[in-house]
């Protein structure tokens, strides 16, 4: 429909090979496969650690389950979504970027405050949170 | 080159781009960026559930506690399945990369049914808890567990009704390079509820039997 | 007001440490505002108490730091636009549009008044927090000085009517508060139903009332007043009329009308409650004679019809089942306030109290 | 716990309930005068227009060239329709508000009860946001964008489409409550716990809730369609910091919409389902926390407020520079302090409830994010008046919109900056002073700055200047207006005036609503002022007429092809070599070529969007009236309409490079006629 940004040289400012369109983005049987092996680890081990209680500890194991969790998100993102500085000039990992820090801003914020909130006002009902009183 | 004066004798050539094949632009379409944008959007949106059911989370009101109703096996079941059903979709894509028509759409229907077995268990899970009193309406977390795993589960049914009518696309016009492009974008979405199902077994899930 | 005027304001400001700001001071702040006709009779800029005059101090201090950089650039807008209309005798150079010495003074200039602003902020609020006690400096200087405890009172915002519950006196008033001169008041607030603040302008800043939770405010007047308060925070139909009447009087005058409540003969029991608490506008006064020692605890725990759980035990309960366990049961707290319990049938939780 | 107000009569399932829910004649306010007042008026305008259309039979010509148009000249004229229509409701609102207010004091009730009252400061709110400031700030930015970056159209073509008449729809459900039902008395963001179904069961904040969510689906599509199209549709040599600002502050602006929208689409469907399936999120017991819903809608509240003003902050860019003759001062600070805004902006939600308790380190560390907001702002200003210093300066009525924005603004955040010290704004939270401070910025700022930018590429869209005189009448009107009206309000607000309140009991309050009111009645003669000079703009056109495309001397490619532009916007994809790529062509020498015309590929109309939106208006009225039978219709239709729009694979045409030549030819024999 329209150009894509060029530069003035003409080359494509965001470094796309010519001519192949949209739909390079398929991936290799090998990242799927890399993934998928990942993943299995990474699901299979907090669910063991859960379910066998084998840390002991319920702060340990959380944790360690939370870890997990994000470094298998890493992992469906790159191997699965193909999230990488090329595709789409790099728009795409940028995209994801913001959202994340958006993400955590929005749920880290929420309970930040609402954390203060209720214990703030709730000092009988929280959980043993003395009220706020210095 | 901002004060360069005025040259006598100018070029259309200089302003436009008077003969666009000799610039060789390929035709690149916006639309994998703009459902990428949508997938972020949507991320939030998911945000906005987890941050809820992060507040909410032992707003139990005397109702029943996660260890009373979360069966851990089923989950890791359909964990299970949704996993398998992310690497099924790969090699979909795989096969649309090659060209081949039939392997693709096997792939598809094989995504498709796993999908739908999710989505089946996850329905049992929530009519057995239902069946004990576990309804949404008895306690803030409980309406927040719903509504949560319910709009994943919703975006998954999303995903299966589009993969029937890719199949039916398919089917009358092969892998049409609009075709591929709906294709990629479902890849996107399928993987996309792929993450967003670890942070709901973690933080829902795990998180809440240990918590 | 020219800038180094300005500057000079800030340096006699410096001077002056902290609040109260010099009168003189004050009238040009409000300068801008066009107030200076209103400065007088407004409640905002005429506190009758601490709070509310450090309260307003901080505006007047925030306005004048924000002018320094303000006003500057409202003569710079004018002086530019009508010098360099066109065709007027101004130079015109239109390859001028960076120049890096003036884009640091661009930055740098609100900055530096965004930093004064920050640290006047931090320190400000942790003094104004309203859940902090008034004398709390002193107390930690001196922690061995005796203290005199401040007056409790329990707001309670019904739809739509303020109820002030006096647990020492063991008295209770709807739309009415009165409150002795000179002695820090600890108001502990909650609501029935709807969100609404708790407002007097004279006396303190505001903090909301929220159904299950309990806020807390610190505020003391110093002068007598004849006063209104009311909910800043809209809360359905009645909320225009939600308003209730504040004096400030003498320790006399208040021990005084604290007898002529208890003379009134009519108690604040569940019945009367009953009553209260259905949504009504425009109530007058009243007054009662005396209340349950926890019908406030009752209400910010949501338990006050006999048969209902309260809030704290339902949640001891999940945490119970929850796996921790080891959790103590919510252990009783005498209630301050000589009188009944509302209920004596329900067993008594926890009184969300702090220490 | 007892409610507020009696609980719906929910009647025994008969007949009539189950065709048409709850949906009774009674829901039909004939028995109130003034409201049946208005429904007549606006009865009678309605059939009026639709026998007009009919008599000379636009119908055909309205489907064709308008509905069903997916060029994103004609959505962004449509959205600014929408706008100003919307402008007028919302503004009547103002006005019955101002009366009411002026009126009623001491022993005095006005005119309005609390039912009405409350209906009409929640619908204020609502459309000024929702439906005037957003369809505005969208509508300038659909028209103008595409065109700074030499694009032929926007990336999405047909979502560009589905976005409007989504938005129609929802402000269509938002009219439809006047005169059937009601509309929320629960305040502009629909605030639980009074819009919770036990203190609201009546069908106000349903007829919110639809009408929000609706429309925001449109506002989320159009942002991630205008995101796309800044990144993806560029002209060849336009890299990002070649960007005009206003594309630069409209490409921030839709990245921030689509990162705040889902929280408010989250929280009212958490509210839905509380109100719909009884679940426990906002209620008052079972475990529900109403302050959440107060947070998650200030996730969305306070970055939406940039989302609206950073568009505008670019319109001022363009203006002044255009003005000045000059290029824009620090052109780079400006947009990294665009984006420095874009990150702030979510970061400072809380300062919207510092008086609900979260205690001081939170307090405090919102309300110093807050502050540092000033400084980018700051800078801004300082950009636009460095661009004036040195300039040549041609007071045209969009210059003279900014110097008086510029001056308003300046005391709007001053008055903003103050509230976020959070001590301060425990006295002056929830009162009139914090409503006079975001009607100081929203007025002085995105208003003024909407009503700059419409007047200035009017032209560029209709090919001739708006008349002036009667544009200044618009523009006095406002300036005077604003500050006659809004003076008072600063002034009982530091009274410790609050919000949202019908009736005052001290009478010294009088006179100060009272100058509000005329303020008002001044700011009707503004609005009046701009609509008449359309109207003798339309009359008065030959005079006014331009056919150059570039009217003012621009800077931007907008003014680089013809006024109106063709449907393609550019016969040939223009190449861009520095910042202010129109200036510098021009000094170059430009010249356009007058031959070798191609074919263009462009994207056919559809029905569509039309008929999507259209379904989704009757899914929303069916819910509102529990009309089940109709909702599950709807919901059904809604999904194979869109389903079988995916079947369509014929979406594009090309148009003749015959037909290219013609108008480009018609475009030089018009100039050449005017030279």
């Amino acid at each position: 429909m329209s150009a894509t940004p060029v530069s003035p040289d003409g080359a494509h400012a965001d470094g796309e090979p010519h001519g192949h369109g949209d739909t390079h983005n398929h991936g290799s049987m090998r990242t799927y496969l890399i993934g998928f092996a990942l993943s299995v680890v990474l699901t299979a081990i907090p669910f063991w650690l859960v379910m066998t209680d084998a840390l002991g500890d319920p702060t340990a194991t959380a944790a360690a389950v939370v870890i997990m969790a994000v470094v298998q998100v890493l992992v469906h993102t790159m191997c699965f979504l193909h999230v990488n500085t090329q595709s789409e000039g790099g728009w795409t990992l940028l995209a994801y970027l913001f959202t994340g820090i958006i993400l955590l801003i929005t749920i880290a914020g929420s309970l930040w405050i609402m954390h203060h909130l209720n214990s703030n006002m709730m000092p009988g009902l929280m959980s043993g949170q003395p009220s706020s009183l210095p | 080159m901002a004060t360069t004066a005025p040259t006598e004798a100018t070029d259309p050539a200089d302003f436009y781009v008077v003969d666009p094949d000799a610039h060789g632009h390929a035709h690149d379409s916006p639309t994998l960026l703009g459902f990428w944008i949508y997938l972020m959007s949507d991320a939030l949106i998911f945000a906005t559930l987890f941050a809820t059911f992060g507040v909410l989370s032992s707003s139990y009101a005397g109702g029943p506690t996660p260890r009373e109703i979360i069966d851990l096996p089923l989950v890791a079941i359909n964990t299970a399945i949704l996993l398998i059903s992310s690497i099924t979709y790969g090699f979909a894509m795989l096969a649309m990369g090659r060209g081949k028509l039939r392997a693709t759409q096997a792939w598809l229907l094989v995504t498709g049914l796993l999908g739908a077995a999710f989505v089946s268990l996850e329905i049992y899970e929530f009519s057995h808890m239902i069946a004990e009193g576990a309804t949404p309406q008895r306690s803030g977390y409980l309406s927040a567990l719903f509504t949560l795993v319910g709009t994943h589960g919703l975006h998954v049914t999303f995903g299966i009704i589009w993969i029937v009518v890719m199949l039916v696309q398919l089917n009358q016009r092969g892998l049409h390079i609009e075709n591929q492009r709906r294709l990629l974008c479902l890849s996107m979405f399928w993987h996309f509820l792929d993450v967003v199902w670890i942070g709901v077994f973690t933080f829902v899930y795990l998180l809440g039997y240990i918590q | 007001m020219s800038e180094t005027m300005a500057t000079g304001l800030l340096d006699a400001m410096m001077q002056q440490q902290s609040i109260p700001v010099p009168r003189r001071l004050r009238a040009l702040a409000i300068l801008p505002l066009l107030v200076l006709i209103a400065g007088c009779s407004g409640t905002v800029l005429d506190p009758a108490g601490d709070i509310a005059r450090q309260q307003r101090d901080l505006i007047y201090i925030s306005t004048v730091l924000m002018l320094l950089i303000i006003v500057p650039v409202m003569i710079l807008i004018v002086v530019f636009a009508w010098r360099y209309r066109k065709g007027k005798g101004g130079t015109y150079d239109p390859e001028f549009h960076h120049s890096t010495s003036l884009e640091l003074v661009i930055w740098s200039a609100p900055l530096l008044i965004i930093i004064m602003l920050g640290a006047l902020t931090w320190s400000s609020t942790h003094l104004l927090d309203p859940f902090r006690p008034l004398d709390k400096a002193q107390a930690d200087m001196n922690p061995e000085a005796p203290r005199e405890a401040p007056l409790r009172v329990q707001v309670v915002s019904l739809d739509w009517k303020w109820l002030f519950i006096y647990p020492e006196q063991g008295i209770a008033t709807v739309n009415e508060l009165v409150l002795p001169l000179n002695r820090q008041v600890r108001f502990d607030i909650t609501s029935t139903n709807m969100m609404n603040t708790f407002y007097v302008p004279t006396m303190a800043g505001m903090i909301y009332a929220m159904p299950g939770m309990q806020s807390t405010l610190h505020a003391s007047l110093d002068r007598p007043v004849e006063s209104e308060g009311f909910s800043a925070n809209y809360s359905g139909k009645g909320f225009s009329d939600m308003r209730f009447r504040l004096r400030g009087v003498d320790d006399a005058a208040f021990a005084q009308w604290v007898e002529q409540a208890r003379a009134s003969g009519r108690a604040l029991d569940l019945a009367a409650y009953r009553v209260l608490v259905r949504p009504s506008e425009r109530v007058p006064p009243e007054m009662f004679s005396s209340v349950p020692g926890d019908l406030f605890a009752r209400i910010v725990e949501r338990c006050v019809e006999p048969g209902t759980r309260c809030m704290s035990e339902l949640m001891n309960h999940g945490r119970a089942e929850g796996g921790h366990g080891a959790m103590p049961p919510a252990t009783p707290e005498a209630a301050p306030a000589p009188g009944h319990n509302i209920s004596a049938a329900v067993p008594h939780a926890g009184m969300p109290e702090a220490h | 716990m007892f409610s507020a107000t009696e609980p719906a009569s929910v009647s025994e399932p008969s007949t009539t309930s189950a065709i048409f829910g709850r949906l009774s004649w009674d829901s039909i306010p004939f028995h109130e005068p003034i409201l049946l007042g208005t429904f007549i008026v606006v009865a009678v305008l309605g059939i009026g227009i639709l026998a007009a259309v009919t008599k000379y039979r636009l119908w055909g010509w309205l489907w064709r060239e308008w509905l069903t148009s997916v060029d994103h000249k004609k959505i962004g004229i449509m959205y600014l329709i929408l706008g100003i229509v919307m402008l007028l409701r919302g503004f009547a609102d103002a006005l019955m508000m101002r009366a009411q207010q002026a009126i009623a004091v001491g022993g005095e009730q006005g005119y309005l009860d609390a039912h009405h009252y409350d209906q009409i400061f929640s619908a204020h709110g609502t459309i000024m946001i929702f439906f005037v400031a957003i369809p505005l700030v969208v509508g300038i930015t659909n028209y103008v964008m595409p065109l700074q970056i030499g694009a032929r159209d926007v990336a999405f073509p047909f979502l560009n489409s589905l976005s409007l008449w989504l938005t129609v729809a929802g402000a269509g459900l938002v009219m439809i409550s006047l005169f059937v039902g009601e509309f929320t008395t629960a305040g502009w963001l629909n605030y639980v716990p009074v819009a919770n179904i036990e203190n609201s069961p009546g069908t106000g904040p349903d007829y919110y809730l639809w009408a929000l969510q609706i429309a925001g689906l449109g506002t989320t599509l159009s942002a991630i369609n205008m995101v796309t199209t800044v990144i993806k549709m560029r002209a060849p040599g336009m890299t990002m910091m070649k960007m005009p600002v206003f594309t630069w502050t409209a490409l921030c602006s839709n990245v921030l919409a689509v990162a705040i929208f889902p929280a408010l689409t989250g929280a009212f469907a958490l509210l839905m389902l509380d109100r719909y399936v009884g679940t426990n999120f906002f209620t008052n017991d079972l475990g529900g926390n109403a302050m959440m819903y107060w947070n998650l809608v200030w996730i969305w509240g306070h970055p939406e407020v940039y989302v609206l003003i950073l568009p505008v902050f670019g319109i001022y860019s363009e203006i002044t520079s255009t003005f000045s003759g000059k290029r824009l001062f620090g052109y780079s600070s400006m947009v990294y302090a665009t984006v420095v805004i874009t990150i702030l902006s979510y970061l400072v939600w809380l300062h919207h409830f510092f008086t609900m308790g979260s205690g001081a380190s939170v307090n405090s560390f919102f309300g110093i994010a807050t502050m540092v907001i000033a400084i980018p702002t700051g800078a801004k200003i300082f950009n636009w008046l460095f661009t004036m210093y040195r300039g040549s300066i041609r007071f045209e009525l969009p210059m003279m919109w900014v110097v008086a924005f510029m001056l308003t603004f300046t005391v709007g955040g001053m008055t903003g900056v103050l509230l976020a010290v959070p001590p301060a704004d425990f006295v002056l939270h929830n009162s009139l002073f914090l409503v006079a401070h975001f009607h100081n910025v929203i007025i002085g700022g995105v208003v003024f700055g909407l009503f700059a930018g419409m007047i200035y590429w009017f032209p560029k869209a209709f090919g001739f200047k708006l008349d002036p005189w009667w544009g200044k009448v618009g523009f006095w009107g406002w300036v005077i207006g604003y500050w006659v009206a809004w003076t008072p309000i600063y002034i009982v607000g530091l009274m410790g005036t609050t919000r949202r309140v019908r009736h005052f009991d001290d009478p010294s309050m009088q006179i100060w609503f009272v100058i509000a009111a005329i303020g008002a009645l001044i700011i009707l003669i503004g609005i009046l002022g701009f609509i008449m000079s359309i109207v003798m703009g339309i009359v008065k056109r030959k005079e006014l007429a331009d056919t150059t495309g570039d009217p003012w001397d621009g800077r931007t490619l907008e003014w680089a092809t013809a006024s109106p532009p063709p449907s393609y916007n550019f016969a040939f994809t223009p190449v861009v070599q520095d910042l202010d790529a129109w200036y510098d062509m021009k000094k170059r020498g430009h010249q356009r070529p007058t031959g070798g015309y191609r074919p263009i590929h462009m994207p056919r109309n559809t029905g569509t969007g039309v008929i999507l939106a259209g379904i989704a208006g009757v899914l929303g009225f069916a819910m509102i009236w529990y009309i089940w039978w109709l909702a599950a219709v709807s919901a059904v239709a809604l999904f194979v309409v869109a389903i079988g729009h995916t079947f369509n694979y014929n979406r594009d045409f090309y148009i003749d490079a015959a037909d290219v030549e013609r108008d480009e030819r018609e475009r030089d024999r018009l100039a050449a006629a005017e030279a």
